[in-house]
């Protein structure tokens, strides 16, 4: 078999070192009860490359991959262009066949990428320290409402409306198991966020607001408004963000005051991947919260002859120290993707990312404009980046998505499959528009709304 | 044993007088090919770009909401040929698989076979998205599916979740459908009792879901004391989290008699199944008793570690838990039968509450780690049945080796509690004054081997924990272990040069005290 | 000139008082990173095997002719984990362009973006045959096409061909062209005159094609002496071989002159075009009076060198030879215009006879380097015609700036003779004792460069060649200015640990006279 | 742009130093005539990594892979499975962006893989020596030809009839300059190779005997029997093999007595690729003939410390050291694709060459019983391996062939294409079958041969 290098020949021989008779003398530990008289049954036996390419290529024929059709999704995740050199990189096996940094002498690639990626993400997001990754936003959200919980000592969170609900649901399912008491809505359907709403929310007990920059609506507000009123009872703000590259355009949540700020990092490097692995960002605006923090932390020190270099640090911090009192049960991250980001973020540069951003917003704006012309539909928004919501006559949104995915136009997102079962929000369709997409990719989604709209009115 | 250079092959180094190999300094501190490499921000600029994308028309109106960035973010650039050569140069001061032999204990460093990362970068599978029309993902959920019936049959258990991103994140899955279960049946407990040699996860996750952790005393053989657990059982206890087979090595014994035990007394036992590699395709955890595990793709079934990750947690639960299972899965929906178009798959969400039942709910954004699952998949059908089968019995056969081949000159606490299982676990005791294990990981890492695992499970002095796996070949055994013996000898003469190692690394020994105290976490410009 | 480390930034190797870098012996022979390994023969098996296919079955008949092999070929196989890591050792015992400055003189090692690499891949252009029916390959045949349209626009000539597989192959196209123009009109000719300075496939493929070759003289200044160049030509003279900008790294002023005076005698213009780089984009040959060129994809186009190839070698032509181009060829037959869907392709091959005119005939059995095509014609568009002249600016800017750089202490013999184009030329003549280009070379190897090309051209006593390319940065070509200096100040002075350099590479000094006195170039088993 | 990292900044503190006003003052050498004023007109300006891509896209989705469809294509290059491990090691920097290994002490890499491959060459064909690579089976070809008039001082060259075609038009091309004088045919349609014809050419005169094995037509014959007859005149066998996997299931032919073995290596680790980059192989028997070899050799030496290492050696054949004198021009190889080859067989080893080879016969047996069963095709060999000719009915093959094609079948080479205008061989066509093909592209190739044959018979 392609993948065992051990010949019979050897086997026998390392046997006989042992001083065993055969293989079976080394289960003699495993109780008879669960002892097997060969192979698992119903499963096939081994393969060669190519038998396992025509099974797996049959089933990825059947996806419809977003670069071979008008592709306007995101919800939490965007299709960026990664530029090739990302991909190369990421497969040089002394990064891809690499273990957590636990040995710096022999680590120091990870972990001066590490300390670069902590860089750029504290940067991005205007803040002073960020962590080397968590699994992916939403799980990095639970983590943020987690450590202020720790750091008020309060128990009580409030979400609001307009956060992602399926980064919500992950609070919510935490807090049934912690006692936290969460507080959430549904997104209102208004051209600007109800900033005054949510600020209402907040009281004496309340550990922290979670907002998210830009909503899932694709509104974006003043953070700032609600950092005040959140510090002035004591609560901590939370600021997530699901789209990096927006921060390429907008004012960071660090500079408009947020504690934490969390977030997904895919969209610079890591790609679709239908769902994961993605990137947990993770950064706090003060380093007097750094020993809170959750996951891995890479510090810069100098070795025995003085010269530089990098290591995990306050991993007193992390579990394989502190056991049941780390800050987190993160062990694994998302390293790769932090590699892939810190690469394409690298490719970027100040100058790069904006200008990546300017153009998600340009074309966003073509598309807003275009679609708004299509007879029953509205755009939403008073304020976006490059993704928008909008309200559509006809049938609800998430029959009208599928109804174009059959005619090969992947249109949106329905706020009917986030939100099931609110039927104010049935006819509101996410459009996500980013540099990937063409004026004819826009020309195909308008025309084609048109129809379906006009024929379902 | 063989000798590990039987043929023309002359690696030796020549030594000078004083028996140190020489070289004079050079002014870039590079040594030919181990070359130095300054951090990104003190050689990008922030005009420097390596993309080419249209320039910014500052005119143009915006709807930001009044919200526009108006100070720079503070990143840099850099054009391809520097990056690809900044990126190619730390690559080159990091120790991979690919590079050599990585024994590193519980975390199964195995090759990372190139098909898997070939198949995961197919447009089908890698540029679709999470929320995209179910119609259009068929394959995609298709490949979930298949997954979780490989994993229930490997491990002949009946249900399975796949969102988990990795091994702590699975923990906290299969804990959390104990809670779930227990607070079903009105029954909320507040233990949960783990053996001294877990890993750290462990207690951290138990701990997360709000259960007070309590130990589970070993025996002297390195096994979980049955009869001091069975006492300790009682209605405050919701479950065990026990690693089988065990971070010492060994396989216990005991587990079905535990988990009766555990099952009589009201509780779940979880079962931590890192280690899954040394027995699968020839124990399923179903037959042992256990209720949930999870199991690493990114140890048993290959997925690369990255430096740190992503991974994958998978859990398998029992009859009893599996309802409990979190939010979203996959369902199969048999087709006509009529050829290959049958089946269909569809997502279990938020939305068909019917279906969801009693699901604790949603762990993460999305359905898991596609990229993961696409790499497993193909693991396990280049492997099938018999080859994940042959697949535990070389990991364990190597591990066995690796103990028998060093037994007599390094200290293995637990080699005469039986056959270790995938790894084997040593400790310093016999080193000469204060040198520790500490020193022979450096030492290793001039003959060019990564470490084993040091210092844990922390049931050992010195623990040093040698995982081989099965991808490595008898020569590549015999190296190491002639190497480990050679270093052994010197640690245990007291040859101080071992303190000062590495000595070839791209670094000598690091600071982490000083990093600790005055942690620097982020790059800023010195004044 | 800034220091190439302004910032925290502390590469410097900390020195023993005997001023050398110290280590003790390993067992293995690695030292860390670096590490051995032996050869495939001495590791492989021959039932090992990385790859699964069906067992053979010994009884089946087959029809083979009675030719079936009934010995064993030789071979050794291994596994795939020991594949990778065999390789992986392999590389990094390899220095190459994604490690570091590598100033090969007249070699071109520029970047290879990746973005060619992608492409290339694409199963439209790698998986297609090239035999298969021309309607299937339409978008093939136009990339070949495409990437001729370039090369005659870049050029400023009238004519191409595509099939020659590196330079040296090129250089056979236009030679032969040039010939079977001069049969064609009843007028062979004898002789090609050919530069001292020349590479050395220029001589050995005129001999090739049945020519003799003389020597063209060069002025002091390190050009072709024009006047000498007039007085040789004749009625015998076939042509000449010239190369510009010239391996001395200058532009021959003077091309059009002797262009002109050859076709004057009824010779034919060979430019060597290796050297296109420091023009591309600013200067058309076309203009300067040339016949036939050939372009090295691998140099100024940027595809990988590979350790040695592919290469690609397309032929630019004038007029008067591109009747004579060699087959195949791709035409391009104008659609009705309507859309994308318009042109239509196909190839000039035996069978078209009539198209085919007076064609030399066939230089290779298909049609040429697609692979190099497809990542050449990506670099084209990237670059576009802006791009690509600052390409030539960057490059010749460059290596202006190292002449300049170090024209103070190393000897440039040319310095003198105006700027120098996109490479620049030193001589060893101020080195101490027996200190020689060699020892120079050694030591930069140990600071972590590639040396420069050595001992070519041959007008030069121990020549060094240095070609920075257009994608170093500032900071690396300071960084190499430095440590250049340092060497050759070391060198001047006389430091004798110069000749052992290097220290530091995975091997010091290799013995080559030893090599080709006794080759061994094949493995055997040791007795 | 992208590739380029001076900035302006640089680029004027870079003129300064060099004492230039602009960078014009740089290249005054450049006379008047040949002075340009801008970009060369009629071409594009630069363009982001996203639309080239959308260009070279557009020009691949029009070509049909073979992977897309039935595919029986050979006849000098042939479809292989290439394990994916392959393209990972070819892609590593160190060995993609290497130069020529001049520098032995930072190129071992390159040269022990060199030292390999020549060994894997030399064992599978059967001879002492082989060389670092060629450009691709025909200039191979052409070099032994060239190499065996310098060694006998003869001046005659005898192809066989059933050498590929275009490797005897490249040997041909070339002898009409060298004054070399090749004697050469059409195939014979027959079951067997002619060999009794073939020997009778060979004479005092004749420097070399060129013989394909196995033949254009897929025919294995017995080399020795040449091999005999030539050395009997003074002359030398000159074997070519186009595919390598064969001689994982025949008798090499070094064994059989050919004296210089050559071909094409691309079934080996390379690739379709449109026929290039591919892999000239060059091996002699004797080595006694390695000083007249052409192109590079690697061998073995010691370092000053007295370990292995590897050179490039003997380099005074070569064009760089000898000039007009050497033995070849060559000077680029094909370096990436020895590598490429050298993984490949490293992973196949003995046991899966051999594997492999079986395969290709079995599967090619398979076909021609199928295919002999269609009304109106014939099987004409008496002996293959993986490819063979069939005789077919109705049109010529050359247009069955492209009536194939429209039906998405990728049918086999006609010999109508590869000997345009010989009326004899118009209605055969070679059919190529591989590990790759399936018993349904059998079955397909036979019902749509089937079908096209029926309707112009
Ligand atoms: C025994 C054991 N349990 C749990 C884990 C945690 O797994 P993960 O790192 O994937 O979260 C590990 C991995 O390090 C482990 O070795
Ligand atoms: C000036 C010059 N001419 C010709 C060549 C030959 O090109 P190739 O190696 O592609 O055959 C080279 C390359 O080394 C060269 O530098």
């Amino acid at each position: 078999m392609r993948y065992l290098p051990l010949t019979d020949t050897d086997r026998s021989e390392m046997l006989e070192k042992i001083g065993a008779k055969s293989i079976d003398d080394l289960f003699v530990d495993v109780p008879e009860v669960a002892q097997l008289d060969g192979p698992i049954h119903g499963l096939p036996m081994h393969a060669g490359e190519m038998s396992v390419e025509r099974h797996m290529k049959a089933r990825a024929a059947k996806n419809l991959a977003a670069g071979d059709a008008p592709f306007f999704l995101g919800a939490g995740a965007y299709r960026h262009h990664v530029p090739a050199t990302v991909d190369t990189v990421i497969q040089r096996g002394e990064f891809l066949t690499a273990y957590t940094p636990y040995q710096p002498e022999i680590a120091q690639g990870t972990l001066q990428m590490l300390f670069e990626f902590q860089t750029q993400v504290a940067r991005l997001y205007g803040c002073a320290v960020a962590n080397a990754s968590l699994y992916d936003g939403s799980t990095a959200c639970w983590e943020a409402v987690a450590m202020a919980t720790r750091v008020t000592k309060r128990k009580r969170a409030v979400l609001s409306g307009s956060l992602h609900p399926h980064y919500a649901e992950v609070v919510k399912t935490m807090a049934q198991f912690t006692g936290d008491e969460i507080a959430d809505a549904h997104p209102a359907i208004t051209p600007d966020v109800d900033l005054d709403g949510l600020i209402a929310r907040i009281d004496e007990d309340t550990a922290c607001v979670v907002v998210q920059y830009p909503d899932i609506l694709g509104r974006v507000c003043d953070l700032s408004k609600v950092a005040d009123a959140a510090h002035e009872k004591g609560a901590l703000l939370v600021a997530v963000n699901t789209e990096p590259v927006a921060l390429g355009a907008l004012k960071s949540p660090g500079e408009m005051g947020a504690d934490f700020v969390v977030g997904e990092g895919q969209s610079i490097g890591v790609g679709l991947q239908f769902g994961g692995p993605y990137l947990g960002l993770f950064a706090v605006r003060d380093p007097k919260h750094v020993r809170q923090m959750p996951g891995r932390l890479c510090g810069e020190t100098v070795d025995a002859e003085g010269r530089r270099g990098f290591v995990l640090t306050l991993s007193t911090r992390e579990q394989h120290i502190r056991r049941e009192k780390a800050t987190s049960n993160i062990c694994t991250n998302s390293g790769l993707c932090a590699l892939a980001f810190n690469v394409h973020m690298t490719l970027l540069g100040e100058k790069g990312l904006r200008e990546l951003a300017a153009e998600n917003h340009r074309l966003a704006c073509r598309a807003a404009d275009r679609l708004a012309q299509v007879p029953g539909v509205d755009v939403l928004n008073n304020s976006f980046f490059n993704e928008f919501t909008l309200m559509l006559g006809g049938k609800p949104a998430r029959e009208i998505v599928r109804d174009l995915a059959d005619r090969g136009v992947l249109g949106g997102v329905s706020l009917g499959r986030l939100y099931p079962g609110v039927e104010a929000l049935e006819h509101a369709l996410l459009v996500a528009v980013t540099e990937m997409t063409s004026e004819e990719d826009i020309e195909t989604l308008a025309s084609e709304l048109e129809t379906l709209v006009k024929e379902t009115a | 044993m063989n000798a590990p250079n039987k043929s023309g092959w002359k690696p030796a180094m020549e030594v000078a007088e004083d028996g140190m190999h020489n070289g004079p300094a050079t002014t870039t501190g590079n040594r030919a090919l181990m070359l130095e490499e300054p951090l990104l921000f003190e050689i990008g600029h922030a005009e420097t770009t390596g993309v080419d994308l249209p320039e910014i028309d500052e005119n143009a109106p915006n709807r930001l909401g009044g919200f526009e960035r108006s100070e720079p973010i503070g990143l840099v650039g850099l054009t391809e040929p520097e990056t690809v050569r900044h990126y190619t140069r730390l690559s080159r001061q990091n120790y991979g698989i690919d590079l050599g032999f990585f024994p590193l204990g519980s975390c199964t460093m195995k090759h990372n076979p190139r098909l898997n990362e070939k198949l995961a970068r197919l447009p089908g599978f890698a540029d679709i998205h999470p929320l995209a029309p179910q119609q259009t993902v068929q394959g995609a959920l298709q490949v979930i599916e298949e997954l979780g019936e490989w994993l229930m049959k490997l491990t002949g258990m009946p249900g399975v979740a796949m969102s988990p991103k990795a091994g702590a994140h699975g923990e906290l899955c299969g804990i959390l459908a104990i809670r779930a279960a227990h607070v079903a049946r009105g029954d909320a407990r507040e233990v949960v009792l783990v053996p001294e040699s877990a890993h750290g996860t462990n207690p951290a996750t138990a701990a997360f879901a709000g259960y007070r952790v309590e130990d589970i005393p070993a025996t002297e053989e390195g096994r979980v004391d049955v009869e001091k657990l069975k006492a300790r059982l009682g209605p405050d206890v919701a479950g065990v989290m026990i690693t089988n087979p065990n971070t010492c090595g060994l396989f216990e014994k005991d587990f079905r008699t535990i988990a009766d035990a555990v099952h009589e007394a009201g509780g779940y036992v979880y079962c931590d199944g890192a280690n899954f590699n040394a027995i699968v395709g020839r124990v399923r955890p179903g037959d042992l008793g256990v209720d949930a595990m999870h199991i690493n793709l990114h140890k048993t079934f290959s997925t690369p570690h990255g430096g740190g990750g992503p991974g994958s947690g998978p859990v398998v639960f029992s009859e009893a838990l599996a309802p409990f299972a979190p939010l979203p899965f996959v369902k199969k929906e048999p087709g006509s039968g009529s050829g290959s178009g049958g089946d269909s798959y569809y997502l279990v969400e938020e939305e068909n509450r019917e279906e969801r039942g009693p699901s604790f709910g949603r762990m993460t954004a999305f359905h898991g780690q596609m990229g993961m699952f696409t790499r497993a998949l193909t693991y396990m059908l280049s492997h099938g049945a018999d080859g994940l089968k042959q697949v535990a019995e070389d990991a364990v056969l190597n591990a066995n080796y690796i103990l028998r081949s060093m037994e007599d000159i390094l200290h293995a606490p637990f080699a005469d509690s039986g056959p270790c299982m995938h790894e084997v676990l040593f400790g310093d005791r016999d080193f000469e004054g204060d040198l520790s294990t500490l020193d022979l990981a450096k030492g290793l890492i001039d003959e060019g081997f990564h470490p084993m695992t040091v210092y844990f499970p922390l049931v050992v002095h010195g623990a040093m924990l040698v995982e081989p796996t099965e991808t490595e070949s008898k020569a590549n055994l015999d190296q190491f272990i002639t190497a480990l013996r050679s270093v052994v000898e010197r640690a245990k003469a007291g040859d101080q040069t071992l303190r000062q190692a590495p000595y070839y690394a791209p670094r000598r020994r690091l600071d982490e005290t000083t990093a600790a105290r005055k942690p620097k976490l982020s790059w800023t410009e010195e004044a």
